[in-house]
């Protein structure tokens, strides 16, 4: 199996998607001659024409404005927007249209863009480039919201993605693009050619979209997380010895209830962990989610360790994101709770 | 320093107990403006910004290079679909009155626009409507009745029931779906564009905005769009002079036209008086011959004047004369094709009565056909379960969830 | 003391600010020599001229970006969006830069700006004239949130946000301008002056942001609501019999945890309503903080009443309601659960 | 139809392995552009957008209507002042090679525009500085050793940690905050300048963008904002040719200047050379004096070069030829007043050297003494509860417990 790392994987999934369909295309700053400022695109433009890579003026409304118009007409556009710190100004656009268009217009039209941002923290980016709105675009109706945490997951997602009718917005931990960081930056940076999620298949393939994935499974707990944090919660776990169920969310909306049910019904304890500020986060979903669900079998309550309610901070990053330590500390606070 | 600094406030001419006054409308005499022809450059042609394209004179004569030479049949097509729009929002109106529709918006004053344009296009160029061209619907054919089922969320509504009134939308007429969010739909023309141009069909697209929604984001993202990649698309702003009570001296109308804004992206922009049918047609056919032979993306200011109320939840005596369209220098739309056609093309005062007759009697009886799919206080109705249908292609479970409780709850009751 | 409904209290505390301080000015599309679509800022710009009451282009990110402008120039702006379904292209100078401003300056410089903006649905609407976004704006760290449920609350609140010096995004549930409304859309429509909270005194007052209203008291149950939902749920109460605590949330973000949890740990039982659509709602976030806070006191799972998950649809509005049948169904299961 | 449809795709010139090639660039003569009176009507100024104002002309002599006729001693100031800003900037780069800062953002071959402007408009004018704009805390007098504090988020840093380097604020310096949305200050600038006219205050507010942010919203929004309250502003375009790796033809530089964005809202336009110490201080006067005396606001699109990568984080060898900045027309901005000052106003190289030699100890010391605030890997640091202060300004009950536990968590470590 070839190895790959999650920005390779990115690339050979809309490489495949651009060869198999002349409807598909990419359009955003920088993703066409540039290849992307995280080379996500890099060679595409090469490869399949100046017509269908398309480097667009430095206007996120403009780019999900003229992707929904392109939709309309048939394409199946894939919108870079280079940060999701700058996915706002596309925001009106984003949920006052394209979440909204099939509903409004009874099925008779619809526009299946993707939309592709890179997200998170830990590559000191400060507060404007190292945001996770996800939550935000979960509470719009009509948007389907992706956040993948391996090289394998980021290639089937978003083929699914690109394949998808309605409209999704993929979220890319940015700082997952070269390895499985697990919340250690002191640690040398670990490549993904040594993890599992790292062997990529070389062709098409996709992943259901609505389906979380369980990637350890334990009696004592059951960890809920996504991106970035499933290898922090993870590494957790494993130095703590908790045998935990750790389920990667993976699509946030549609959520796949069952298998979080199936998980605190076993467990009867939850943790919540996702690096977007904590208040009104998609942590909250995930928590109502749980009580309504599985509220009979919980012997303690519900716990969430997320980014603090503030802006993501330079100079306390390590401070800021929500690392093993944090997580450790709630796990263990939960195990000895109810 | 001369003053004390204080913010400049646009003033309308004139307000409620004022005499009208449009003298800030620069009007160019009929057949004045010169015609460059559709692939000269840019630069060449600004003064089609500051200049007014009209073609009939106050002797309701076609004069000057902009008369599209229309034939008395296509004329006839014309002042119908103008006619019938007029009988149609009349008609509405009263049915909002009524309190048998929710909500309406009339185009009086401004049928000249959709319905000229809509006839210089071609069928299977995309439009995407503001919520005041409903002549575009009429003048491509469509069955009022299914305008009427919309407006009433009945069980033939197009909207299956999802929006307020006038929010069309036809797929197979090629006309997108009206938005209450302004300005939305330009930007989304000019990927629709911008696709026909990568797909290597000659299809364009045309969108309409008022000229109050020049001022939102999307204006700039469309105009910087179609300049950049050069997208076969017509972008029009409706300067109907209004936006809801703001004058368009707050959208930044009081030192420069609307069209003004396009030379700046380097995009042809014309202004054209929007109440002379004739020349919108001119201007438009322009128009959509550069766009489609690639030459380039346009801009097109109609003059004209919002003869009615902005919407029916609006009362226009709060903020401007009563008497104001009355004054409007540009006049009636549907009058003066009418005259220039009952000079020049046989049409006569009995045949137009006859008309208005016969479409009364369409508007009417469509009206009917429509209450026969339902009404807002008699059935039938759309199934509840619409409510949760097409939020996605295919139903999700929490939607499921919701759409069985809604059910449960109803048979209880 | 004087009878006032919504849009006259509201009216009234813009009017007493404008004369109390130079600072102050009011902006927005319609809002001068119209008074407002909803006339609620009705003769101010007669009175305190058109420097101050000013009528505005139509484009909500400029109305923000110039309000934030002036902010720093030493005004204290009240910048009305006509409708809260069209806040969204104002989302980026809301979000990234008047929520982060005190803190990325490190509190040198500051923009005090109170955003208003009628919310909700029960106008007939339909979805670009109902929605209630509250939700997404108690994600952004920053801001603070408020949403009144009386002319005497939206007064005195919005006395209080002005006065505020950081951001406050105002919803005013445009369902309860004219009357407080329960729900029973086939009942004649209800003027204030029936009701304690329309009489509003015609001076200065200010409530605090940041705490929450018990506007009944029971042992029963907790409902958890805010705005139009405050007189559905009491009413629901009141039809059922049941001895319920209503907490009116009044203000969102900061969340008056204290009042929450003193409540729930008496009743053991919690109901969370609101108009919005539910997926990742601000009910979730209430629900998350309940089992954080009062876990051990639950007897029964906390469910929540909302929007459906769909755009606000024109013909189905009472359907798509939260209204008095889907509350008391919820509270009756309540009570017989656990 | 001619040919077959399809997307116009903007090029560059010149790619990596081609020889640069600036022939687009449109330039005037020194000299040759007319200097209207600054109360003249916008419409009388259109050519302004596609002349390009120089005063400097091949011999590095001023000439023309647009000399501002600085002295040699402001002169000096001026040349001190980029001069400082490029070895501050040399110096910030290195230490972010040296990995003693994260990241960093030089204005190499921009310098002029910083510190002509700064120099040009009154120490109480508020300016809206983006994040290439270093030149403007240096001309106004800012302690280098702030600007390297908050470059190294140390105990000094005026961000308190919170912001990535040279997002610089100077709240007494009338400096607004950099931060890395694009454009956003631009509304802002607007905003403020409004106030300032509501108070009757006769400041006025300037900003800054590249020509790659001008396709943003909020573009768009400054300029209907100005335009419809003819606020005091200056907004500037610093056309320096890329955006990151895209062309400024992806931002509609292909057809039109930047500057001619403006006439179309009715707002004063001038197209100038960047490069041209003495013609930005020039055309910033001019439209200071229009702004302060409420005559209306100004665009000033500046023509230059990005010299350098678009931040640490870039490599520009990837898109353009590595030896674009040598070809380009217009010039070094530092070399060319040294030259003229040299000429004409007693300036030599041995003065030039001892300048650079105080200017590079300045820096030198001014990084010492930075560093004892803190260094990355080396104390003091800040304190963690800054961390949770200033999101608002008392600190909500979620706050003090995200606080608290936080500094548990640390007191176990
Ligand atoms: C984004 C947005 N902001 C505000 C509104 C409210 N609104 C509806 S129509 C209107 C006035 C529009 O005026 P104009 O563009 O001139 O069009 P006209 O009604 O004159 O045809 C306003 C402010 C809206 N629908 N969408
Ligand atoms: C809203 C937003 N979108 C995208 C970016 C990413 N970005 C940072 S700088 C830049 C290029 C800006 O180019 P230009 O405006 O020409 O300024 P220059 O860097 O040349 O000075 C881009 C795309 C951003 N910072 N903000
Ligand atoms: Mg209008
Ligand atoms: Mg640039």
């Amino acid at each position: 199996m070839p190895q790959m790392n999650m920005i390779q994987a990115l690339n050979s999934a809309m490489d495949i998607m651009l060869s198999r369909d002349a409807a598909v295309i990419v359009i955003g700053e920088d993703v066409g001659y540039f290849g992307g400022v995280f080379r996500t695109t890099d060679g595409l433009q090469r490869k399949h024409g100046e017509q269908r890579v398309i480097d667009a003026p430095i206007a996120e409304g403009g780019i999900i404005g003229a992707a929904i118009g392109m939709g309309v007409n048939g394409l199946r556009p894939i919108a870079e927007i280079q940060f999701a710190d700058y996915i706002y100004p596309g925001f009106d656009q984003i949920a006052s249209q394209l979440a909204k268009l099939r509903y409004r217009t009874g099925g008779d039209f619809t526009a299946p863009v993707t939309i592709r941002t890179p997200c998170g923290g830990g590559i000191r980016g400060g507060q404007t480039h190292s945001q996770s709105p996800e939550g935000l675009f979960t509470h719009v109706c009509g948007l389907k919201v992706v956040m993948p945490s391996t090289p394998y997951d980021a290639k089937g997602l978003l083929i699914s993605a690109i394949e998808d009718d309605d409209p999704v917005v993929f979220f890319e931990p940015k700082r997952l693009y070269n390895g499985p960081f697990d919340g250690d930056a002191d640690k040398p940076a670990v490549p993904w050619s040594t993890h599992p999620g790292g062997e990529v298949p070389q062709d098409y393939y996709s992943l259901p979209i609505g389906r979380a994935e369980l990637v350890a499974s334990g009696e004592e707990l059951t960890v809920l997380c996504y991106g970035t944090m499933v290898h922090v919660a993870q590494a957790a776990a494993e130095r703590l010895q908790i045998a935990a169920d750790i389920i990667d969310i993976r699509t946030l909306l549609p959520l796949d209830v069952a298998t979080i049910k199936q998980s605190v019904e076993k467990t009867g304890r939850c943790l919540i962990v996702h690096e977007a500020t904590r208040f009104s986060g998609y942590g909250a979903e995930l928590s109502a989610t749980v009580v309504e669900e599985c509220f009979y079998s919980l012997e303690a309550p519900i716990r969430r360790v997320c980014g603090f309610d503030t802006p993501y901070p330079h100079a306390f990053e390590w401070e800021y994101f929500p690392g093993q330590k944090r997580v450790m500390a709630a796990m263990q606070a939960l195990l000895e709770e109810g | 320093m001369s003053r004390k600094p204080s913010l400049n406030i646009p003033h309308p001419p004139a307000r409620p107990g004022d005499a009208p006054d449009f003298d800030y409308v620069q009007i160019s005499a009929a057949g004045a403006v010169e015609r460059p022809e559709v692939n000269s450059s840019v630069r060449s042609m600004n003064h089609l910004t500051d200049d007014l394209v009209r073609v009939m004179d106050d002797e309701h004569a076609a004069v000057g290079p902009w008369d599209p030479q229309l034939d008395a049949g296509e004329l006839q097509i014309g002042l119908r679909n103008m006619l019938l729009t007029r009988l149609f929002d009349a008609h509405m109106v009263r049915m909002q009155r009524q309190g048998k529709i929710s909500f309406y918006m009339q185009s009086l004053g401004e049928e000249a626009i959709s319905v000229a344009q809509a006839m210089a296009l071609e069928p299977s160029d995309m439009l995407f409507p503001s919520y005041r061209n409903q002549g575009l619907q009429i003048s491509r054919g469509r069955n009022l009745m299914e305008l009427m089922c919309q407006c009433l969320s009945n069980t033939n509504d197009m909207c299956k029931g999802r929006q307020m009134p006038i929010m069309y939308h036809w797929e197979r007429g090629n006309i997108f779906s009206v938005t209450g969010n302004l300005t939305v739909n330009y930007p989304q023309a000019v990927g629709w564009a911008m696709a026909a141009a990568i797909k290597g069909e000659d299809d364009i697209a045309a969108a309409w905005i008022g000229e109050g929604a020049t001022a939102e984001a999307d204006f700039h993202h469309a105009l910087t769009f179609a300049a950049v990649y050069q997208a076969p698309v017509i972008l029009n702003v409706v300067n109907n002079q209004w936006a809801i009570s703001t004058f368009q001296g707050f959208a930044g109308g009081e030192r420069r036209s609307f069209a003004a804004r396009g030379p700046g992206y380097g995009i042809a922009s014309i202004r054209v008086d929007g109440n002379d049918f004739l020349a919108v047609h001119a201007v438009t056919r322009w128009a959509a011959e550069r766009a489609r032979r690639g030459i380039g993306p346009a801009l097109i200011e109609h003059v004209t004047y919002r003869a009615g109320a902005h919407s029916t939840s609006d009362d226009p005596s709060r903020y401007r004369p009563k008497d104001e369209f009355a004054a409007w220098p540009l006049g009636d739309p549907l009058q003066r094709l009418q005259s220039h056609m009952i000079r020049f093309h046989g049409w006569s005062e009995a045949k137009h009565s006859a008309l208005t007759e016969e479409l009364t009697d369409i508007v009417t009886g469509s009206w009917e056909d429509a209450c026969s799919y339902g009404t807002m206080s008699e059935g039938p109705y759309l199934d509840h379960s619409e409510l949760f249908e097409d939020v996605y292609k295919d139903m999700p479970n929490h939607l499921l969830e919701q759409r069985d409780e809604l059910r449960r709850q109803l048979e209880e009751d």
